[in-house]
């Protein structure tokens, strides 16, 4: 038999999400034994990006074409958004997704890894670093394209 | 001159930076652990990559990635603030190798800099006043009993690698020595790694002065008048000043010759500053410090000269933009570090800041790279940001730092804002009247006024 | 039959649109055993007052015992609060409940006045203007004393 | 020295005054209208006095209510700031009448002065030079053309009692002369009730500039160098700088000795500042301001002399702080005005400021009421705040302007900060080459750059 719970969890959502309808910041229902009490603080606006008018972006320079950002999107950020199985880089550097420019890349979307199998390069100081496969299973996204300067915790892999 | 300057630093000194080198026209890379994404200086920054995690010897301190961050934004300079790397010879050498200018000083004076007893013996060279002790590191206990009746008690036994008050031990007599030379150097092999001590007159009243100076690594240099830090609690700097309620000047230019004399003599390249203990009209070098400081906006107020501004175009090569004769000292500044800590228990108090209103008007400048909303991380130091208010005369400075704290507002954390509120209101402040202890004994006897 | 539901969730936004309505920021409702309870944080947070540590208070010249203050209370403020029918001040200056320091006041509670009546004076300028009653009624509350600094729109008296 | 300052205004420049006031110790006494319970101001001063409704004439010009909140609160002196009773001599007299201290010129000086056709005879008489033009009020077109004739087309004409552009025309001929006369007098008579005029030559592409004096009402006057406000829209400044980049130092000493001489003549006491056109090498009188100005920071930010504390100091019959050797000019400042209006249509953005963040740093003073929270009330002008910058060179201002204003973030309303961070960057701008026309014409043409 199953463990009765002391509340149903449906309730609650019901709840957050009335919260959500009405623009309150608090509800509290008591009906005998059972009181519930949901509530959700205002988060204080984070500032505005600053304006920085007219100031010519500055290109990176050749080796690197596009200059890093928290919130650059990949090139497959289209296909699959970085989740709990994503490969995120453990350095900054250059990513490469082949051994040199004319050969075939170590992975392609669709295809099987295992835990521990290279999947890219990084460069940074002149010296390259493998990246290898955190977990088996299949390719589902590669957010780097090759050559892309890549920062640290930047989505690399979708492994599925 | 520089096309990209990475920033290798955090907080209100990378906001600093960032300031001077786009009024320079540079562009600017900031580099952040994942806690500091929403910095304010990675929000103005041209560029920004993230270098880590939070743990500073995975980020800030992380040579590899500050590396790595320069080849693929193309950044041919590095500023490293203060803290961090900016007393790190290797850093600087390695960025060399990397064909990266580095913005600071010569490797081989943050060297020698660095190391507390090589520093003392080029400082003596150099014809720097220093305080009487041990020409090197005490071997044992006779050596050190032979020294300090030379040098008279009480005297001091200090960590050769030490620094923020570790591995520091005062001895008032004979009988006291043994003791505070085996707890000395218990606690510098603790916290060093190194338990060679050595030993030096220990100073009883003394007031922090320090000079700021400029050099061009050329044998040019100039000195920027004083700052008085007497005013510090556990080491740390708590109120800053310039020019020092206690020097003349006749004091002041002797010793301003000495040190820039000095800094020509050594070739001293960009902004750095020579630390002393001052009492009854004598200095006594303490250390020298190879990088921009917290207080440096003190001396930016009564000359006029932007100092980071002046590191950045002498790391690239250009000459000094002052001679002695034109730096002229106008009016008076103070500095408050205002830190995210109770202001009397001093315990810290990270946490999101849920209204910021800093104070305006003549003669008022803040330093601070927070903003409302901006939540203060656990992983680094408390500085919150730094109040600086100048005046045409001591008075006037006061008077106008009185009311730029009563109109400073910062909510949802703790600060030590009341702790200034009351000092700028006590008579041995007003009268400029205060050593190197007087803060610790003001905060046992009485403290900040309650809020 | 419907799953017997501990609260009626119509109930809840039936109590947010009146916390809208009505510009309240809580509502607590109990009937036998069902408590409801309803809030919503203002948003915008008025400037934390700014603080003016251990800077002397000025007392104000002899002639005016207390300095004016927009949220000072009245001496009958508790006993009844300004309201509606609460005559305001419409002028800055002294306010003097009696033709003279040993005169009895023109007016006291519980008192009955017509509309015009004069309840009471406002020195400024060396000049008594009569404040008059701006209905008839009776004299609920009498929000100041005598020899009073009142500013422009500060309660006086009110008249029911 | 006062006791007690009642502040007869609002906004920035009560808080203005408020600052200087607690810099001298002095009591403040804030009065408001019900539209301003919430001003910074208010909340900031010892005491706080309603003194009326939103409309101006009921609160901050009703003379009565503002006598009385000095009685009730013991005040001693006035401030009127700027605009409101300001310059109205009446003012000054009825406050003397009541023992208490008008913080400003003689009541005589500002009568003077308020009258244009006075005020331009008495500048002639002081020996300032004036632009060419009828002597008194035109009684005919027959006169004004014989008038137009002998000091040449084109000419314009303004009305007597005029300002801010109101009853003023321009005749490039004799055959438009009795058009604009007719227009002017009845835009006149319908502004000011007074349908008087006169003639001057009018000037293709002049500059403004002004000179600030401070006199101590006994013959002593000294000068602080020139403000260049050129850039104006509708006769409204915009944007102000010192020293003006179209003088040199000897037009400087000799047009400052001019003015602080017709001053310590006219035993002028306070502050002021004295108008000219400026074309061609040669300097015309327009007019006196008896009072603090708006852009006044930029002198002090270029002589470290805080103007509001002198005239409290001067008004309370202390002496000059400087003498005239004494006043050095150091550096470079701006001053832009950020209004709460859209930065192409000028239309007014009253309303909730949503987030308010003022940049800091070296050089970067903000002198606004505003915060984040605060309702810009839709009743009195649309003045947010000033930011005002100071550089070594005019260069490093332009470039600490331009860092500054990318940092300045107001949200919630529209503000002018857009058209500003685009003149930081205009070539002509930076070339200092503008006249009084520049700024229309550039928004006619180009405008700023739109967010």
């Amino acid at each position: 038999m199953a463990k009765p719970h002391p509340f149903d969890p449906e309730l609650v959502r019901e709840l957050a999400g009335l919260l959500a309808d009405t623009d309150l910041t608090e509800i509290e229902v008591e009906k005998g034994d059972l009181r519930i009490r949901v509530a959700r603080t205002v988060t204080v606006a984070p500032p505005a990006p600053v304006p920085t008018l007219a100031v010519a972006p500055v290109p990176a320079a050749s080796e690197a074409p596009r200059g890093p950002g928290p919130a650059k999107p990949g090139a497959a950020a289209d296909v699959a958004a970085p989740g709990p199985n994503t490969l995120t880089s453990p350095m900054v550097g250059t990513a490469y997704l082949r051994p040199n420019p004319t050969a075939k890349p170590f992975v392609e979307i669709g295809q099987d890894v295992k835990a521990g199998e290279k999947l890219l390069l990084i460069e940074a100081m002149k010296t390259f670093n493998d990246i290898v496969a955190h977990r088996s299973g299949t390719v589902r996204a590669i957010f780097v394209e090759d050559g892309q300067p890549v920062e640290y915790g930047e989505p690399l892999v979708d492994i599925d | 001159m520089f096309d990209k300057i990475l920033i290798a630093n955090r907080g209100e000194i990378a906001l600093r930076v960032l300031r001077a080198a786009k009024e320079l026209g540079i562009a600017t890379v900031a580099v952040h652990s994942t806690a500091d994404s929403d910095a304010m200086h990675v929000r103005l920054a041209d560029e920004s990559v993230c270098i880590g995690p939070p743990a500073a010897r995975d980020s800030y301190l992380n040579v590899p990635a500050l590396i790595a961050a320069c080849e693929i934004t193309g950044a041919d300079a590095v500023h490293p603030g203060y803290g961090f790397l900016s007393e790190n010879a290797r850093f600087a050498e390695v960025l060399g190798h990397h064909g990266i200018t580095f913005i600071g000083p010569k490797a081989e004076h943050i060297r020698i800099m660095g190391d507390k007893i090589e520093a003392k013996r080029t400082a003596r060279r150099l014809g720097i006043p220093c305080v009487p002790g041990s020409e090197g590191g005490i071997q044992d206990d006779d050596e050190a009993q032979r020294v300090a009746a030379e040098i008279g008690f009480p005297v001091l036994v200090k960590a050769a690698a030490g620094g923020g008050g570790r591995g520091m031990k005062v001895a008032r007599g004979p009988g006291d020595l043994a003791d505070a030379l085996a707890t000395a150097r218990a606690e510098a092999l603790a916290a060093f790694g190194d338990g060679a001590v050595y030993l030096e007159k220990y100073l009883e009243k003394p007031r922090h002065i320090e000079i700021q100076v400029l050099g061009d690594g050329r044998g040019n240099a100039v000195h920027l008048g004083e700052r008085d830090c007497s005013l510090q609690r556990r080491h740390q700097k708590v109120w800053e000043e310039g020019p020092s309620p206690a020097l003349n000047e006749t004091e002041r230019a002797a010793i301003g010759e000495t040190v820039s004399k000095a800094m020509q003599e050594l070739g001293y390249l960009g902004a750095g500053t020579v630390e002393f203990l001052y009492e009854d009209g004598r200095f006594y070098f303490i250390e020298m410090n190879t990088r921009i400081q917290v207080e440096h906006p003190v001396t930016e107020m009564i000359t006029g000269i932007d100092i980071v501004n002046e590191q950045i175009r002498l790391a690239a090569g250009l000459p000094l933009s002052v001679t002695q004769d034109e730096v002229a000292l106008s009016g008076h500044a103070v500095e408050c570090r205002i830190n995210a800590e109770h202001p009397t228990t001093f315990k810290p108090s990270p946490g999101l800041i849920t209204y910021f209103h800093p104070p305006g008007g003549l003669g008022v400048r803040v330093d601070s790279a927070a903003y409302q909303g901006y939540r203060i991380p656990p992983n680094y130091d408390s500085l919150v940001g730094k109040l600086i208010v100048h005046g045409r005369t001591r008075t006037e400075c006061l008077m106008r730092l009185r009311r730029a704290l009563d109109e400073f507002v910062v909510d949802g954390i703790e600060t030590t804002l009341p702790l200034f509120r009351t000092l700028v209101r006590n008579a041995d402040i007003h009268d400029g009247r205060y050593d190197i202890h007087w803060l610790e004994s003001f905060l046992a006897n009485e403290g900040p006024v309650p809020t």
